[in-house]
């Protein structure tokens, strides 16, 4: 039985200043298993995976690889042993090309004398291979500062894939993925295990534990709640597992929308080569969807409806007036807000504490003649914090510190604090558990039942289809289809956004 | 240019109150500490001047303290300024390098007791009681002018490029300046078509050097009253192979300018006596301390020699013009 | 370097006799030790850092050859100390950043202060000068039409841009500036790669140091305090980030020759030299503004 | 924040150690009246220090500041020596100095270069155009009224220099404007993320180009204070200026890169720096020994300052257990 173990972790403990954060949990992986690994926000999961990965060392607790007792004691023991991951937040080196990024440390060389020189044919011929292999059109040689978030992910993957792996940790690789893309994924993993590989898979969208993992470990406030069979757990049997209570998400009660008069309406909106020609209208109270493939050019859209990256033609009207929105001021004066898609590069300053950052967009009304008002400021935030139940100690944390679930919230509360007019939300549950989920889309709801109309942006149909009155479908830069509640379903939305008819399972 | 340095030649007619200083160990004297106190540091020019110093500080029962800025600042001057004060020095002897910022520093000094003379370069006559002029401006320019126009004797118009320190050095603009005028009244067959600045540094004056004989093609000779410059010059010319085309001249130390004048790319050049400047500067620290220098009249220096003053200046004498002999027995 | 190609077109214009060959071989004489200095600090700002010692370090390899040719020794042990005595500079420089881990910007400040003391003490704050004729001949021979000095400015550049683009080392360096947790991710010993740029720029200086002595005929006790900046600005002019991650060595180089042309271009226009700096400024501005516009134009077209 | 508030701690730790050594080898060093007229010394870099340190906390460098002071200082000079009420000049020239950083900014938020290279640029610019008005006005200018020269060498109550009180007024505005306005806040945010701000409606472009005003005001002042105490202003009296301003930001922990440090850390890195000059002058340590002392001295104390961030990383176990592993697989 032993010998089919390929790692266990024993009683693994961690914690930060003080704070223990994950509390003597065990795992133990077989070769050729998909395991999955769940729990809320902070549960502790990429705390876990990271002493796998050599990336932290455990206070106490030990690691057995293959039946002996390793010392992981940075990320390339990790990968002598066979063990690669993908790291929940994309972390590219934005001035090198692509090739680079997914061979980096593992460039493939010609030793020649005192220098080991790099192949640079064989790693681009390398590095095509693999993007053929994860079915993406790619070009290697770019520079990473150029790609999405998503793309970035599928860069991260990519890197994982040129080993012979033993141990394949996937922390959330999916949170910026669309059904199209997660697909290609899990045929891939699916492949590897075959191979004998054992997978170790995070994620919270708790359909693809379902439909990959055969075991998941589930993690809450840094102990395992316990190792399950996913045959014999249904969805709800899980949430409630995590979080200790039942969550429904499709909770549906919503007002009716009176579709009397748009607050927005949007005319051939153009941005070349990013989007051209869009044209719809957004309904006080209406919650709408816009789902596409990754790089359809959604966020395109929302950058120029927001004034960061402002449209070339076409024409934006709010609540009857015509606006040229120029830059991201004039458009949160007129109540537009904008949740961005990588919080990192636009969300948070992740060193900043959770405060700062939620106060920021509000700071004019915060302060009094310019001097601000920290009492006003925590009271506020504190009171943000308990409406999105962000877990942290105190305001006065920095964001770097809180998991990345409660990053996106802090994200979020600093904009549901201006009480916006329109709200555009860019993947605005990625990452985030099932719990905080359901609080955000509470929070969405209401905010659209007092009247905000809000755009979702999200590469979950689940979540487009718990959410959305009405659903966009881009594609390749153009509106394709404008589906209401009548025609909404996962296979009539990846019809729209791939052009062919695709299976979803 | 700079109002300090004021001429002093026809100033003859200044003999009433002639006296000797009593200077050099005849009486019991008592020990005084003096800062001497160069533009900057690192400058052979200086560490001839600071030598010649020390070689009579002991007979003179003078402690030397010699320290200036590593870069000719006026600023770190004034600091160090305020902390010999500090330190309860008797004398200060500075080569200023601005003729008022020192100024401020330099009163208080002297409010508190301290005597406060300059050499070298001064500073506004209210804020010094003796300047030891090494040579007057008019002395310099001139010179160097003239053995210029004596080189190109019965020539027609000649074309001269300047090479300076930087734009702000108080001496090399008033040397440049009676230059202008000489050559305005006895040699307007000289002709100036460009000053650039080596701004202390080898490299920068050999490149300034080069690009000044390529973007004047017509331009027959260089002076550079600076000793960085001379040497630059004299590199630039061999590199272009202008050897005798060019003519380099300027102000510069004889130890530099060994290698050039040997192979012929120098063939005059001008200098004070450094050392003696430095040791004058000490015998007047002397007297100034002992309260025996006169005004105006003769001042005599031990075994140096006995100097003319005027309006509290001690000049040094004239310039020196070296030629192959002489620089060959310099040892400065 | 658009703008330069412009400056160029217009000096060619207005006056003829600046682009003979000859005279831009001498452009590219006056700029040695500036750009071999610049290359010295691009591996070092790609990975984040900054060396502001590298014109004292010069400074002292040049003080420090010229005492050791005036005592006798023979060529090839002199150059060798040169570069020994630049290449320990830099190490100086490197171990305090890469294993002590202090910032680069203050380190290096520090040992700018050091080496410019060290400076005059090597030297008792006398100028090294009447120097040996086998060392000067260092900075006049020629092969062929090449000067001596341009032919190793060109050497240490080709060695260099090889090294960065081509080498598994080369490439850790990038990785390393553009982002260390990554990097750190991918297995890479980050004291080791910190380290590097900071000897390689220290051996470089040792290079310039040689080369500016042998060239010029003497040094001063202040030799390189100009080029602390400049060697920076040639860089960074060419295209180096100083928020690390990008910069290559043919942009430093050509950076240092931009700032040649700009010095030399001034004195040719016959322009009152109290403007020189005036104009240097405006004219780094002007190629540098479009030099980004132009690659920021470029990159929209290829999207 | 915290990260930042340990770190001038230990400054004052270390300038406090700079004082105890000095006071014990140098007899005359702790009088109190020699200490606080010696500040006179050092003032214009402190106040110049003040504003590069939100310069750089906004994610910036500002290498012209010695230019800019050098030209506040002309234009000061020329418009009193065409007649101007000397103090109408002073607030002219310190007026002329935001117009100047002006420029500095507009160039830097809407060129997009990097501001090393920007303000290179007008170091040379600003300190050529200062050579050439000198020039005019032959070298240096002088011979201001006695109140002026006040500001520079005045005390109130006879012992508090005037420019030490200015610069105690100044840090106390700036570490107010830092720490307890909207404008610092945003300064300290676009340093830490200059995008996240952008996103999040922060006026950057606006916010960055104060920063590079206010310095020029502070280089203004600083030509004001220096002229008053030298009673003489130059072309070239902001010289090399620009290191030692940068120096004693970074030394009051002032982080290279942006998003945090503290003004209270920049008033005790001012007086670090002052103090070591005036003390190793008392000790009659010559300048070439002082520079080798100086930057050994800078590299100590901010290694002691980092000591603390070292011996977390030693923890770890390192590199070491690598081979460990090894035999392992
Ligand atoms: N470097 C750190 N310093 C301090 N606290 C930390 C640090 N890293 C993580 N934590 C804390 O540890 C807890 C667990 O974080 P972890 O990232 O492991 O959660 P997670 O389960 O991966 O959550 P998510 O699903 O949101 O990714 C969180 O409360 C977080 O605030
Ligand atoms: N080559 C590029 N250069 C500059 N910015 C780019 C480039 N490619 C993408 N972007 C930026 O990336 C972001 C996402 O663009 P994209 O068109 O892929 O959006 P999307 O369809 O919403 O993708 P997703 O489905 O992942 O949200 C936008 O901010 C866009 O401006
Ligand atoms: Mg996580
Ligand atoms: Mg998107």
């Amino acid at each position: 039985m032993s010998e089919r173990v390929v790692l266990n972790a024993n009683q693994l403990v961690k914690s930060f200043a003080g704070v223990t954060v994950v509390k003597g949990v065990d795992i133990r992986l077989e070769p050729g298993e998909a395991h999955a690994l769940v729990g809320e926000n902070g549960a502790g999961k990429s705390t876990l995976i990271k002493m796998l990965a050599g990336v932290h060392q455990p206070d106490s607790g030990e690691i057995q690889f293959e039946g002996r007792t390793v010392t992981i004691a940075n990320p390339s023991a990790a990968h002598q042993l066979g063990v690669f991951t993908v790291h929940q937040e994309p972390a590219l080196m934005p001035q090198l090309s692509v090739a680079e990024n997914v061979f980096m440390g593992f460039l493939p060389m010609k030793k020649r004398g005192v220098f080991r020189w790099v192949d640079r044919n064989a790693m681009f011929a390398e590095a095509e291979r693999v993007f053929q292999r994860l079915e993406i059109s790619m070009d290697v040689r770019q520079m990473a500062a150029q790609l999405t978030i998503a793309q970035q992910q599928m860069v991260e993957i990519a890197k994982s894939l040129i080993h012979q792996t033993k141990v394949l940790i996937l922390d959330e690789p999916t949170a910026t993925l669309s059904v199209h893309e997660t697909e290609i994924l899990f045929r891939i993993v699916r492949r590897l295990q075959s191979e004998g590989t054992a997978i170790l898979f995070v994620s919270h969208r708790l359909q693809e534990v379902f439909s990959l993992c055969s075991k998941v470990t589930v993690m809450r406030d840094g102990e395992r709640v316990g190792v399950y069979e996913t045959v014999h757990l249904d969805e709800n049997r899980l949430v409630s597992l995590m979080v200790g209570r039942n969550i429904n998400l499709n909770d549906t009660e919503r007002r009716e929308i009176v579709r009397n008069e748009p607050i927005l309406k949007v005319s051939n909106l153009t941005r070349r080569p990013w989007f051209e020609d869009v044209t719809f209208d957004l309904y006080p109270g209406e919650i709408l969807g816009m789902a596409g493939l990754v790089g359809a050019g959604r966020t395109n859209v929302a950058e120029a409806l927001f004034g960061v990256a402002p449209a070339q033609s076409g024409e934006i009207e709010l609540g009857g007036k015509v606006l040229r929105i120029r830059n991201a001021r004039q458009a949160i004066a007129e109540g537009i807000v904008y949740v961005p898609e990588d919080r990192h590069k636009h969300g948070v300053a992740l060193s900043l504490p959770i405060r700062t950052n939620m106060t920021l967009p509000s700071l004019a009304n915060l302060s009094k003649w310019g001097i601000t008002q920290p009492r006003v400021e925590t009271r506020l935030s504190e009171e943000m914090v308990r409406e999105l139940n962000v877990k942290t100690t105190s305001v006065l944390q920095l964001v770097s510190q809180l998991s990345g679930g409660n990053q996106q919230k802090v994200v979020f509360a600093k904009w549901v604090s201006r009480k916006p007019r329109i709200m555009i939300l860019d993947e605005p549950t990625r990452g985030v558990d099932v719990g905080a989920k359901s609080e955000i889309y509470r929070i969405i709801r209401s905010l659209a039942d007092t009247g905000v109309a809000v755009l979702v942006i999200s590469s979950d149909l689940p979540e487009i289809l718990a959410l959305s009155d009405r659903v966009l479908v881009m594609k390749e830069g153009r509106l394709v289809a404008d589906l209401d509640k009548a025609h909404l379903s996962e296979e009539n939305i990846m019809r729209h956004a791939t052009g062919v008819k695709a299976t979803v399972s | 240019g700079c109002g300090a340095v004021t001429s002093s030649q026809g100033g003859g007619g200044n003999t009433s109150n002639t006296s000797n200083a009593t200077s050099g160990g005849t009486t019991q004297q008592q020990t005084i500490k003096v800062a001497m106190i160069p533009k900057e540091i690192g400058i052979p020019y200086f560490t001839g001047a600071s030598q010649g110093a020390k070689s009579v500080a002991s007979q003179l029962h003078i402690q030397l303290t010699y320290n200036g800025p590593t870069t000719a600042s006026a600023s770190d001057q004034v600091s160090m300024i305020n902390s010999y004060v500090a330190q309860g020095y008797k004398v200060i002897a500075v080569s200023a390098n601005d003729p008022t910022s020192l100024a401020p520093a330099l009163k208080a000094a002297m409010a508190k007791g301290v005597k406060v003379i300059t050499w070298d370069s001064d500073v506004v006559p209210s804020a010094r009681q003796y300047f030891v002029n090494q040579a007057t401006a008019e002395g310099i320019g001139s010179t160097l002018v003239q053995i210029t126009a004596q080189h190109f004797q019965g020539q027609g118009t000649v074309d001269v490029g300047i090479l300076s320190s930087t734009p702000t050095n108080p001496n090399q603009n008033s040397w440049i300046d009676v230059m202008k005028k000489t050559i305005a009244s006895k040699y307007p067959n000289l002709h100036i078509v460009t000053i650039q600045y080596d701004q202390e540094q080898p490299d920068v004056g050999l490149t300034a050097a080069e690009n000044m004989i390529k973007a004047y093609p017509n331009m027959k000779a260089i002076i550079s009253p600076d000793s960085v410059g001379v040497p630059a010059a004299a590199e630039a010319v061999e590199k272009l192979g202008m050897k005798g085309k060019i003519y380099v001249t300027g102000l510069a130390d004889p130890i530099q300018m060994k290698q050039y004048v040997d192979d012929g790319t120098v063939q005059q050049f001008v200098l004070w006596n450094v050392p003696e400047l430095g040791a004058l500067t000490m015998y007047v620290a002397r007297a100034v301390a002992d309260g025996t220098m006169p005004t105006s009249g003769t001042f005599t220096a031990g075994s140096l020699g006995s100097f003319k003053v005027s309006n509290g200046q001690v000049l040094l004498g004239n310039p020196t013009v070296f030629d192959k002999a002489s620089t060959d027995k310099a040892n400065y | 370097m658009a703008f330069m190609v412009l400056l160029l077109l217009v000096l060619l214009v207005s006056n003829p006799s600046f682009l003979k060959p000859g005279n831009l071989m001498d452009i590219l004489l006056s700029t040695v030790t500036v750009g071999i200095l610049a290359l010295g600090e691009v591996g070092v700002i790609v990975t984040k850092g900054i060396d502001l010692s590298i014109g004292a370090a010069m400074g002292i390899v040049t003080l420090v050859v010229g005492e050791a040719a005036l005592a006798g020794w023979p060529i090839w042990l002199v150059v060798l100390g040169g570069l020994i005595v630049g290449a320990v500079a830099g190490a100086l420089n490197g171990v305090m950043i890469s294993l002590v881990k202090l910032p680069p910007i203050i380190v290096t400040l520090g040992t700018l202060s050091v080496y410019s003391g060290i400076m005059y003490v090597v030297t008792n704050g006398q100028w090294v000068q009447n120097l040996p004729s086998q060392l000067l001949a260092l900075g006049s021979f020629k092969l062929w039409f090449l000067p001596g000095p341009v032919l190793i400015l060109l050497l240490c550049l080709l060695v260099l841009a090889v090294f960065l683009r081509y080498t598994v080392t080369g490439r850790y360096i990038y990785a390393i500036g553009n982002n260390a947790d990554a990097a750190r991710l991918a297995g890479i010993r980050e004291t080791r790669i910190v380290f590097l740029p900071y000897l390689i720029a220290g051996l470089l200086a040792g290079v310039a140091g040689v080369l500016y002595i042998a060239y010029n005929g003497f040094s001063t006790p202040s030799t390189g305090a100009d080029l602390n900046l400049e060697a920076i600005a040639a860089a960074v002019i060419g295209g180096t980030n100083v928020f690390g991650g990008r910069g290559t060595a043919l942009g430093a180089v050509l950076g240092a020759v931009l700032l040649g042309i700009i010095t030399e271009a001034l004195v040719f226009f016959h322009l009152p030299a109290v403007w020189n700096e005036a104009a240097e400024g405006l004219i780094i501005l002007v190629a540098v503004i479009s030099d980004s516009t132009l690659i920021r134009k470029v990159n929209m077209g290829r999207g | 924040m915290k990260r930042s508030s340990i770190w001038s701690l230990m400054t004052l730790g270390v300038f406090v150690v700079e004082m105890v050594v000095f006071s014990a080898f140098t007899p005359g060093f702790l009088n109190l009246n020699n200490l606080l007229s010696s500040t006179n010394n050092f003032m214009a870099v402190g106040v110049m220090a003040l504003s590069m340190a939100f310069v750089i906390i906004a994610g910036g460098i500002d290498l012209s500041v010695g230019s800019m002071m050098s030209l506040c200082g002309m234009v000061f000079g020329v418009l009193w020596q065409h007649g101007m009420n000397v103090w109408l000049a002073a607030l002219i020239a310190i007026l002329f100095g935001g117009l100047l950083g002006f420029i500095n900014g507009q160039i830097i938020v809407r060129t997009g270069i990097q501001p090393l290279i920007a303000t290179l640029a007008t170091l040379f610019i600003y300190g050529s155009i200062a050579m050439v008005i000198s020039g005019q006005g032959q070298g240096s200018i002088y011979g201001f009224p006695q109140s002026f020269l006040l500001v520079g060498t005045g005390y109130l109550f006879g012992f508090a220099p005037i420019q030490l009180l200015v610069f105690i007024v100044l840090a106390l505005v700036f570490g107010f404007l830092l720490q307890r306005t909207s404008y610092g806040r945003r300064v300290i945010f676009i340093g830490n993320n200059e995008n996240s701000a952008f996103y999040s409606g922060v006026a950057v472009a606006r916010v960055k180009t104060w920063t590079y005003v206010v310095s020029g005001f502070t280089s203004g002042l600083a030509a004001i204070l220096l002229g008053s105490y030298f009673a003489s202003v130059r072309g070239d009296m902001g010289l090399n200026f620009e290191l030692t301003v940068i120096t004693v930001c970074l030394v009051g922990g002032i982080n290279v890169f942006g998003g945090s440090g503290n003004i209270f850390g920049v008033v005790v890195g001012t007086f670090i720096l002052g103090m070591l000059q005036q003390g190793l002058n008392m000790l009659n340590v010559s300048s070439v020994e002082q520079s080798i002392v100086t930057g050994v001295i800078l590299i100590l104390a901010v290694g002691i300052q980092q000591l603390n961030v070292i011996f977390s990383r030693r923890r770890k176990p390192q590199a070491s257990s690598v081979k460990q592993v090894a035999n392992v697989s």
